[in-house]
């Protein structure tokens, strides 16, 4: 039997992916896994990420997910990317358990875009 | 009870609500005849007068003698007994047994428990569009086959199988022939009588009657076993206390339909062009099932590249089925898709809109905007598949 | 309908009427949360959270875990579920099978088919009032006895049988315990954790809920077989679309039964002390059954030498059941009361007065006087047994 | 499933079984079987039965169909009872076919009866 599956904060982020989109000129990663691909765009000035965009082809938990995210880490540092947890976006989304490999699908995506970035910057200092 | 209020019900092929005729009998007996029929006392007899009531209607719906009516908790149990109650009792006639592979999991999963215990199954795939040819009905006949089990209209596609054509090569080859009638019985006009079937299951809560009550058809002469065992109810083939209400339900549900059935397919072919006319044009739409001939309650359709989970949240507050494995306790998409010839991906992305009686053009117009619009936005939001 | 008005209804024991507690919450149900708990949309869910609510309500009732529970369409498939399901699954542990010969038919028959099947099934038979002693119980344990089936409460007697202490020798020697509580459940109080029970059947409609739903319950880690197929449904235990009025109305029922249990069985026990001061009298009167310690809700009572369906019809308006063989399917007298030692003319006279939550001191009044007055009737209608 | 097992004219008799008792005196039929018992007693003058009275144990269609034999036959000339016809009282009682069997006790007891009458005719002509 299903409970209702989605908590408002994934109702919240499924119906207002403010993020959606690819960030012009930014910087990308991509992963595709557990049937699910997810895909950041970030452009970063003065090691602060400036714009944060995301595409999704995954189920609602996972694209709330990544919504969030988007919205967590949007005008933050780039360091501070460090201090994703998908323990804490599984909780605040009540993501079923039986999804976590899916959640993971962002984790990877995000510390591909964060070495992604860093490679950048080490190239061309700001 | 909050939060009904506001959802457009597109999805009468899983339940449907009570016919307020139905309630209204089914408050009646609840009040004023709610003794056990098996009683030897005038509330007793005044319970198995409404019995018989309802035996005469759904009798009369079906064309059929009365005492051919085995009443059952609904198709499941009915698919059950019809199944296991002719296989062993016939098991010296044969172990070979056919059906096909987009029957309902209570026709599936019964074969499935006769295949471990010996029996010998064929699984027939059906058309593309969801049609079994008889040809290939026929070919599959074996000198040991014993008994077929076909559905009537597929609870996905919408396809009707021609049970008369079937029925009749049964009846050349001795075959004892079951047809799981779900989704037909009180919504597409036959007669039992003048079909060659053996046994015909359906439950009340698919054409507006309540939950929890159905029938398994018994052409006479069909020898049958018992599923479960206790009392002498019903001829010894089905036990325990008759539920008085719940059988005046069936019956009165049967009545409203024996009137209503032309109606309601006129209303719901108009309803089913219309939502087709509304989304046609998406790109890469994909009709599952027939386009024109099937029962027209149903429209089943999918779009490559949409997950089916996310869909169906972007549909809300429609309330409709999928094909996505989200959709049931099971975790693959729709098997009965994938028969038909679709990839996992197709499955999953399938709608199942179902149409009833009180759905209305406007329900439509909301349903095919909610559904362009929700296509729309998941199509937007996907990466490429490969970046 | 009619005719229902003027009868005076004693046979709660055979089913009752719905109490209006449970009738609204029904009704409620079936408007606003009619839809198909399985289904994968705001509706569904909707029917889900009704299904968690009664399983919570009934679970409350019984002191145990919701996830233990599982819906069937009444105490016949219940037991059947946990007899049939237990004992193919434990062959291979013997083939012994310990019963007693006063069981419900939905009890004896399963036994007798597992009979046919090739199981060994020992029927323990009952002290002169019904109750098992439970060192004859002990001394039928064998090596190979696998599972035990002793019912709570009797439909007939209202013998109560000792289930902790049945229950406590089962464990000890690795039996299965299956009880089949349809006449004790929402009557009695009792605390299934803490009783030493295996399975427990129950039915709604003995106790103000229902006809057609009922639960059997399956202590944590016990093994069990479907007895039918279809859909992934309650662990694939038992399948079929969830009844969400009906299994509401069962929840309803028992919340209803949580807080009036004490006040119900005070009640029963003042009514059965009245009517029985009140025929006690009549010459060669015989309690079938316990005369103290018993479900207060039954009186079985026989006299000698009066024809048990004449005895029936002197008593209308009076709704009773009957031990003659005209009360079932069968040609027999009750072969409950057989095996308390009584004979078929004495088992056939039987009248079993069950009084439940509406009935009245009138209505006894009234009983007591149509009692008195129809075995007086007979009695002078009966030429001598010798001309 | 039991219909409703008795017509009007079954439970008119059954509830006013005038005939119940014993004719003083009177010429006595006996007969027990299946589980039947039915008791027939007559006072006959003038080759007229001018009184009829029966005691049965058994259901309440021997009952009926006693009575309604009483009715029929009190106040008539004994050679009328050959006129006694079962088929006749199993239609107007709508008795159900298994219980022929019980009906054709009474057909004994009232052959009997007759017997015994005309025995004592015979005997002692008036
Ligand atoms: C084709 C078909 N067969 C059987 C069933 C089972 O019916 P029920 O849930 O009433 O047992 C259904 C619906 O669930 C169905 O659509
Ligand atoms: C002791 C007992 N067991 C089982 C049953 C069967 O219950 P149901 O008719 O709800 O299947 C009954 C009542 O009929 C009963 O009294």
């Amino acid at each position: 039997m299903n409970n209702n599956p989605y908590n408002p904060a994934v109702r919240d982020c499924f119906g207002s992916p403010d993020h959606a989109g690819t960030a012009a000129g930014g910087i990308v990663a991509f992963f595709e896994d557990q049937g699910m691909r997810i895909r950041l765009s970030a452009n970063v000035r003065n090691s602060i990420i400036t714009e944060l965009r995301f595409l999704v082809w995954g189920c609602p938990h996972v694209i709330a997910a990544t919504e969030t995210f988007c919205r967590q880490f949007e005008g933050r540092p780039v360091a501070e990317l460090e201090l994703f947890e998908t323990d804490q976006i599984m909780q605040d989304l009540a993501v079923p358990v039986e999804k976590t490999g899916r959640i993971l699908v962002l984790e990877d995506t995000v510390r591909s875009l964060r070495a992604a970035i860093q490679d950048r910057l080490l190239s061309k200092p700001d | 009870m909050s939060g009904a209020g506001n959802l457009i019900y597109l999805d009468f092929a899983a339940t449907t609500p009570l016919d307020p005729q139905v309630a209204e009998r089914m408050r009646d007996v609840q009040a004023n005849a709610w003794f056990n029929p098996s009683s030897n006392h005038p509330g007793g007899r005044i319970s198995t007068a409404v019995i018989k009531v309802a035996a005469g209607q759904l009798a009369s719906l079906l064309n059929v003698n009365p005492a051919t009516l085995i009443w059952t908790s609904g198709a499941t149990e009915a698919d059950n007994l019809a199944i296991m109650g002719t296989a062993k009792q016939r098991e010296h006639r044969g172990k070979h047994l056919l059906t096909m592979r987009t029957e309902h999991k209570a026709v599936v999963d019964v074969f499935r428990a006769l295949e471990r215990r010996g029996f010998d199954v064929t699984w027939l795939e059906p058309e593309a569009d969801g049609h079994l040819p008889i040809e290939r009905f026929r070919a599959a006949l074996r000198e040991d086959t014993q008994l077929a089990s076909i559905m009537h209209v597929n609870n996905e596609t919408g396809a009707i199988q021609d049970i008369a054509a079937i029925g009749a090569v049964c009846k050349q080859h001795g075959v004892v022939f079951h047809v799981d009638g779900a989704q037909a019985a009180g919504k597409m006009p036959f007669d039992l009588t003048n079909l060659p079937v053996d046994l015909y299951s359906l439950t009340a809560h698919k054409f507006y009657g309540p939950k929890g009550v159905g029938a398994l058809y018994v052409a006479e002469g069909t020898p049958l076993d018992p599923l479960m065992f206790g009392g002498g109810q019903q001829r010894r083939l089905r036990p325990g206390t008759l539920a008085v209400d719940l059988i005046a339900g069936l019956g009165e549900a049967a009545a409203v339909a024996a009137v209503s059935i032309e109606r309601d397919l006129a209303h719901l072919t108009a309803l089913r062009e219309q939502l087709l006319a509304g989304i046609q044009n998406i790109e890469g739409l994909q009709i599952n099932g027939p386009e024109q001939d099937g029962y027209p309650g149903i429209l089943n359709v999918g779009v490559n590249d949409i997950e089916g989970e996310s869909l169906l949240l972007a549909l809300e507050p429609l309330c409709v089925a999928t094909g996505s494995a989200c959709n049931s306790q099971s975790q693959e998409p729709s098997y009965v898709l994938r028969a038909l010839g679709r990839s996992d991906q197709q499955a999953q992305s399938a709608i199942r809109f179902s149409l009833g009686r009180p759905t209305t053009r406007k329900d439509i117009e909301t349903a095919i905007k909610l559904y362009c619009r929700g296509v729309e936005k998941l199509r937007n939001l996907a990466p490429e598949a490969v970046a």
